[in-house]
């Protein structure tokens, strides 16, 4: 197939799996399943997959509010129940939604009532305060499982077991909530989708290391790790990722670039202004900068350092579970980050903070002193929000990118200079 | 019987004089600048000479506002909140939502059917200042402040501006006039900005029935009226005197405190 | 040959004339106002009668700053920042650090010898609009810009004015007002809190000697002299910090025509 | 009246960000060592057990400007967490020699890592409590974090904390248990002798000296307070929940006190008060500890106990203490307190009791708002036709 073709066909084949997912949450053929609610931080849809759930994620419905661009107008319902200024504004978006005058119904889908609440504890303590309001809302059981954070690099022996035993005493709840046997086989095929698509997926974000990078890791990033939040488990995103993996080789041999011409690599940290997306992503490509590696896209799905497979099933689930971006300690986190600075030879760091998001923003002042002043990597700071457009000031942001470029032009021309004399 | 209400805020000192069936007689107006006491004395006597009467005739008097307890004297002192209700109250008695736009606070007010304060609610920390954010504005864009008002409902095309904090929003206005934008479409996404963090304080104190009425300063804009008439998808009772309303209301109360003595036998 | 410099701030606007070997020939500057073209070509004019000379003596004009690309009589612009770090090393040729402390934002900058910037800071959301929060609490005190350069920081006893939100230390300001505290000690209080900001965004650049002080707000002793004490370092600083921005965009023009 | 005497000695002390009372008790105690505890709760009985300083980090009350810490946590970080940075960054925690951090919120934890940044061989521990408290699997977790947070101490001590040891300190923090619930007691029965304020610099007193002191202080203070007379007008009685972490200003308190208004109840400083009942002294300390976490923990917003709603449990206080109104303060930018705070908003609603909601922040100076609320709260009260219970009258404010 022509290299426009395959274009075509990944664009296509991203949105028709959003809009298949919302068209299943409320299609009548599947109105007898069972709702879960689930966080997309060690979040383990496959698991409740095999009861034959249907899979809610709050978080996801808070993106796509911020996308369909009625965040504001959910944020406002939201503050009307009572949350106020302070607080996480996916928090305000999917209460708003659900809770608020629309009652679930979004332009890009009807939400349906949760029948059970599970909040995978991983990374952010705002999960059990979401989840409990909810529970609390459509009157259904709540459920944890509690993900140590991590004090290593791995999860601990205690902190393995205590997160496995957890999932294992989910199966009677599941069972008795969705109707459904628990089948350890099916457990275990869906298990081996997910380490297909896992294995797809750490293949496709490689293509970032060469020169120029086929592929945004950020701004295309965040819309194809999707299917790694909703479809996980399943042969349409290991089919997905095939077919992203055969257009990224089509890019290459067109030696292609999402930004035309490259002149910057980059490493994002953090996650993207969702209301504000496209006009945060031109002030980049402007300065023809591509993210070719981000930290972000590892939050929805672990998939470095896992030391369980398929065949321990809760295992591997206990180890998807703690793995999440969100649970990396400080230190972790900058070693990871200073590795793929220097694996994917990038001229700088860009650390985008969200007032919202405790596990994003906390360390990544720190993060910055660290890279910029004893890496010696250049490392911008820029600060607005996940789902509230009013937090996002466009011309402080616009002043510090064209800064930040202008400074590196200024000292790639200069060393090119040296170099000449 | 005449009575006296002053509201020394932190930009304007307000003080009327009010006859017994609470008309105003005498008013008295001083920009507080730094010095609350002098600028409450001198409005005070503006009122007392516009009615010539001398100090004793006045039966009572009650201060408000943020520099009550420097106006001195025999004066009874009640909050901004209570004065501006039982003003707007007197004015529109079908008001059930209050809203007052202060120099530096503001508040939402849901009123009970005796105009009395059920509920009340002041902007959170990032959102105090609105009123003297649209001063600084009027400076920025070079307009007289009255003037803001009528110019924004000529607006076409809005500029956004980020309502969370009035600084953030000036870095944004100052970054419209650099790509030229007019200013009628600026002050017009600032009133809606404005408008949109007042709203969300009301609808914390709503209630569906009754009036929806603006007291203080701001109400003389008729942009920003326009933008909360709007995101309330609901007509605003506006009152000529509006910048003076805190100052009724405090006068009105002196004489609820004196009907009240008369009732209870104990004389003034 | 005659380079010139236009900084249009979003207070004042500045101009600056220099020769080849980069002498100081005139300079100009004028309140911003609404309208950014018309102070840019009154700060022009001013400049041009100081040096003696005509607008077509001129080789090349940069611009920087509010509305630079919308400037007719500029060839080139560059970003403030860029500007800022080339003019530090004008009048302190040692300087490392810069902190420029203008009317909306403050940036805190590390440079090399040559003024090329190697690391750079803006404040936070919430602690922006410095030159703008000095104007407002200038307003609340019926005094203006100028009166505050008369303060003496060392001899006030300054009042705690909190550093996080200048909204907020309004409100605080207003309070001391109405305590009847003395106008002296709260400029104290205020110029150390935004000294305390300052030191701040040095600290995330990393200080290495000399540190400068520049921008309008750097006019201000009391600040600066704040600064020194919350640094404990000395800050070079002086009465033509506003114009450092402008002599950046000229020295940048001279260097750009340099090269061809 | 020689109970003001007493706490007015308390405050001059509390004020001092430099916590001098660490270098008081090093004196006496050559070779001791001092741990810091991030709010809210630690097992202080281990660190007492290992013959070392328990301190419960408070934040700085506002005498230390933080502009060291801006450098490193932004400006949508509470308080405590950018105050126990700058104290740590500008010396004033020199005398500690290590700090542990427990699984509070985001910012504990982050601050734990950009701790470890700052100055690698300064000992900083992070222990992770479960939120699962019905998990089987639970209590072999958290038995094992308490023994990885012994033997820790005990390295950092040079002593092994012996069962003797640990028992003492067990006994030692039942009495203060007891002691303190007796004071909140006290306020709660005799507000006009014993102000929410000035019971708070009384539990404050305890936060940098050791527990036999602490329990000294407060029983002299019941002592004193048997036969102290009407010292505070109360014309509103009323119970303040959400500053269970970062401790808000005395002077906020005051300021709402000024007004008539008596807090006859507070979850201020809830790590002190962490057990609902006594801790049992027979078997393995350790796994009584672990079991008492499960089982035995006061509600609070930052563990997972789903039986018991905040609004629930805000509504029992209230019904228990007959209060007239809810108090919903909670630290500026606290996301565990605002998320509960929806919910005690609704459930007064519900019952029409008065509630004001306020924010507090450590480098606060001026109250004039939290004042200004109160004022326009009593006033509105006075003037409404007659101040009931039912559910037209109940006045609200909130910043």
């Amino acid at each position: 197939m022509k290299a426009a073709q395959i274009e075509d066909r990944a664009r296509m084949m991203s949105r028709l799996l959003v809009e298949r997912y919302y068209r299943e949450l409320d299609a009548p053929e599947f109105s007898d399943r069972k709702v879960v609610y689930l966080f997309t931080s060690g979040g383990i849809g496959e698991f409740f997959r095999t009861f034959n759930f249907r899979i809610v994620l709050p978080e996801i419905n808070a993106v796509h509010c911020a996308r369909a661009k009625i965040s504001r107008e959910m944020i406002r319902y939201g503050e009307a129940l009572g949350h106020i200024n302070e607080m996480c504004t996916y928090v305000k978006s999917d209460l708003g939604l659900m809770v608020g005058p629309p009652k679930g119904n979004a332009p890009f889908g009807k939400i349906p009532p949760p029948d059970l609440v599970v909040i995978n504890h991983c990374g952010c303590s705002t999960y059990i305060k979401w989840g409990e309001a909810l529970a609390r809302e459509f009157n259904c059981p709540v459920q944890i499982i509690d993900v140590p954070f991590l004090s290593e690099d791995r999860p601990t022996e205690s902190e393995h077991k205590y997160v496995k035993g957890q999932i294992e005493e989910l199966i009677p709840v599941c069972e008795e909530v969705s109707g459904t046997r628990f089948d350890p086989d099916r457990l275990q095929d869906v298990l081996k989708l997910t380490e297909e698509a896992i294995s797809l997926w750490l293949k496709l974000l490689q293509y970032g290391k060469k020169r120029p990078s086929p592929f945004d890791s950020y701004f295309e990033g965040v819309v194809y790790m999707a299917p790694m939040t909703i479809w996980r488990g399943t042969s349409e995103a290991v089919e997905y990722y095939e077919l992203l993996i055969e257009q990224m080789e089509q890019r290459l041999a067109a030696s292609y670039s999402p930004v035309g011409e490259e002149r910057f690599r980059l490493v994002f940290e953090g996650s993207p202004p969702w209301p504000t997306f496209t006009r945060f992503k031109t002030m980049f490509e402007r300065w023809g900068a591509v993210a070719v590696a981000s930290t972000y896209i590892r939050v929805v799905c672990a998939c470095e350092g896992l030391t369980w497979g398929p065949d321990n099933p809760m295992d591997y689930l206990a180890d998807l579970a703690a793995q999440s971006f969100y649970n990396w300690n400080h230190l972790k986190k900058i070693n990871f980050i200073e590795n793929l600075a220097k694996d994917y030879e990038v001229d700088g760091i860009v650390a985008h903070s969200v007032r919202s998001c405790r596990p994003i923003s906390i360390g990544q002042l720190d993060l910055r002193k660290y890279f910029a002043t004893e890496a010696g990597i250049p490392t911008l700071f820029l600060d607005s929000d996940i789902a509230d457009p009013r937090f996002f000031s466009s011309s402080q942001i616009r002043k510090r990118v064209n800064t930040f470029f202008e400074a590196l032009d200024k000292r790639r021309k200069r060393a090119a200079e040296v170099k000449k004399a | 019987m005449y009575t006296c209400g002053i509201d020394v805020g932190s930009r304007s000192t307000k003080v009327v004089i009010l006859d017994e069936d609470s008309t105003v007689r005498g008013r008295g107006w001083r920009l507080t600048g730094g010095k609350p006491a002098d600028a409450a004395h001198e409005a005070y006597n503006e009122a007392l000479a516009a009615v010539r009467l001398s100090q004793g005739s006045i039966d009572a008097t009650v201060a408000t506002g943020y520099g009550r307890r420097l106006v001195g004297g025999d004066v009874e002192q009640y909050t901004a909140v209570t004065c501006h209700s039982a003003g707007i109250y007197h004015a529109f008695p079908n008001t059930r939502k209050l809203i007052d736009i202060g120099a530096v606070r503001s508040a939402a007010v849901k009123l009970n059917d005796h105009g009395q304060v059920h509920r009340f609610r002041f902007n959170d920390r990032c959102g105090a200042g609105l009123g003297r954010f649209l001063e600084r504005l009027a400076e920025t864009l070079e307009i007289p402040l009255e003037e803001l008002g009528q110019l924004a409902l000529f607006s076409r095309d809005p500029q956004e501006v980020p309502g969370i904090c009035s600084v953030l929003a000036e870095t944004e206005v100052l970054n419209h006039i650099t790509r030229g934008k007019k200013p009628a479409d600026i002050i017009r996404g600032v009133s809606e900005a404005l408008a949109e963090r007042v709203a969300s304080m009301l609808r914390q104190v709503w209630t569906d029935d009754g009036e929806i009425s603006l007291s203080g300063g701001t109400a003389k804009n008729a942009g920003m009226v326009h933008a909360l008439e709007e995101v309330l998808g609901k007509p605003i009772n506006i009152h000529h005197d509006s910048e003076f309303m805190g100052a009724i209301g405090a006068a009105l109360i002196a004489r609820e405190t004196i009907d009240k003595k008369l009732k209870t036998g104990t004389s003034a | 040959m005659l380079a010139c410099g236009i900084d249009i701030g979003s207070a004042q606007t500045k101009c600056v004339i220099m020769d080849g070997n980069a002498i100081l020939q005139g300079r100009g500057i004028v309140h911003t106002g609404a309208n950014q073209q018309r102070a840019a070509r009154h700060a022009l004019k001013a400049a041009l009668r100081e040096a003696g000379v005509e607008e077509y003596d001129l080789s090349i004009t940069l611009s920087t700053g509010y509305g630079r690309h919308s400037i007719p009589f500029s060839q080139k612009s560059e970003t403030v920042t860029i500007c800022h770090a080339r003019g530090s090393i004008y009048r302190y040729p040692e300087t490392r650090t810069v902190l420029d402390a203008g009317g909306q934002e403050m940036t805190a900058i590390r440079v090399d010898a040559e003024g090329n910037v190697l690391d750079f800071a803006m404040n936070d959301k919430c602690t922006a609009g410095t030159g703008r929060f000095l104007e407002s609490i200038a307003d609340l005190l019926n005094m203006s810009m100028k009166d505050f350069r008369g303060i003496k920081y060392h001899e006030t006893d300054p009042l705690f004015v909190s550093n996080a939100c200048s909204v907020f230390a309004e409100q605080e300001v207003i309070n001391y007002l109405e305590g009847g505290k003395e106008v002296e000690d709260i400029l104290g209080g205020v110029f150390e809190g935004i000294a305390e900001r300052g030191a701040s965004l040095l600290r995330r650049v990393g200080l290495e000697d000399e540190i400068t002080f520049t921008g309008g707000v750097s006019h201000i002793s009391g600040v600066s002299s704040a600064l020194e004490l919350v640094l404990e370092h000395k800050v070079n600083s002086g009465i033509d910090g506003v114009y450092v921005g402008a002599l950046g965009a000229a020295l940048l023009a001279l260097d750009q025509s340099k090269h061809r | 009246m020689p109970i003001a005497r007493l706490i007015e000695s308390i405050r001059q002390k509390v004020d001092d960000p430099s916590y001098p009372e660490i270098a008081e008790w090093k004196a006496s105690h050559p070779g001791g060592k001092a741990i810091g505890c991030f709010p809210v709760y630690i097992p202080a009985e281990l660190i007492h057990a290992a013959g070392m300083l328990p301190v419960q980090i408070a934040g700085a009350m506002g005498n230390v400007k933080l502009d060291e810490a801006d450098g490193y946590l932004q400006s949508s970080v509470c308080s405590v967490g950018r105050s126990t940075l700058e104290l740590k960054i500008d010396g004033h925690f020199s005398g500690l020699d290590g700090m542990i951090f427990p699984s509070v919120c985001e910012i504990s934890r982050g601050l734990s890592g950009v701790l470890k940044r700052y100055d690698p061989d300064f000992p900083v521990i992070y222990i992770h409590y479960p939120q699962n408290l019905k998990s089987a699997y639970a209590k072999d977790y958290l038995v094992n974090e308490l023994n990885r947070l012994k033997s820790v101490l005990e390295n950092l001590s040079g002593n092994k904390i012996t069962d003797e040891a640990l028992l003492d300190a067990f006994k030692l923090y039942n009495e203060r248990s007891e002691l303190l619930s007796e004071l909140a007691q006290f306020q709660l029965d005799h507000p006009e002798r014993l102000s929410a304020s000035e019971s708070y610099l009384l539990r404050l007193a305890g936060v940098v000296v050791p527990a036999e002191r602490h329990n000294a202080i407060i029983e002299e203070a019941l002592k004193l307070l048997k036969d102290s007379g009407d010292r505070h007008p109360v014309r509103l009685r009323m119970v303040l929940t959400g500053a269970f972490c970062e401790r808000p200003p005395v002077e906020m308190l005051e300021t709402i006190e000024a007004e008539g208004v008596a807090i006859i109840h507070d979850d201020i400083l809830l790590g002190q008060r962490w057990w609902v009942e006594k801790l049992p002294l027979e078997g393995d300390l350790i796994s009584i500890l672990a079991e008492n976490y499960l089982h035995n923990t006061v509600i609070n917003p930052v563990v997972f106990q789903p039986e018991s709603t905040p609004c629930n449990h805000t509504l029992d206080i209230v019904e228990r203490t007959k209060a007239d109104g809810v108090i919903i303060a909670s630290a500026k930018s606290c996301h565990p307190a605002h998320h509960d705070s929806h919910c005690i908003v609704r459930i007064c609603e519900e019952h029409g009791f008065p509630f004001v909601r306020l924010e507090f922040e450590e480098d606060q100076r001026v109250f004039e708002s939290t004042r200004v609320l109160f004022e326009a709260l009593l006033e509105a009260r006075e003037r409404l036709p007659i101040a009931g219970t039912d559910k037209g009258n109940n006045v609200v404010g909130s910043t």
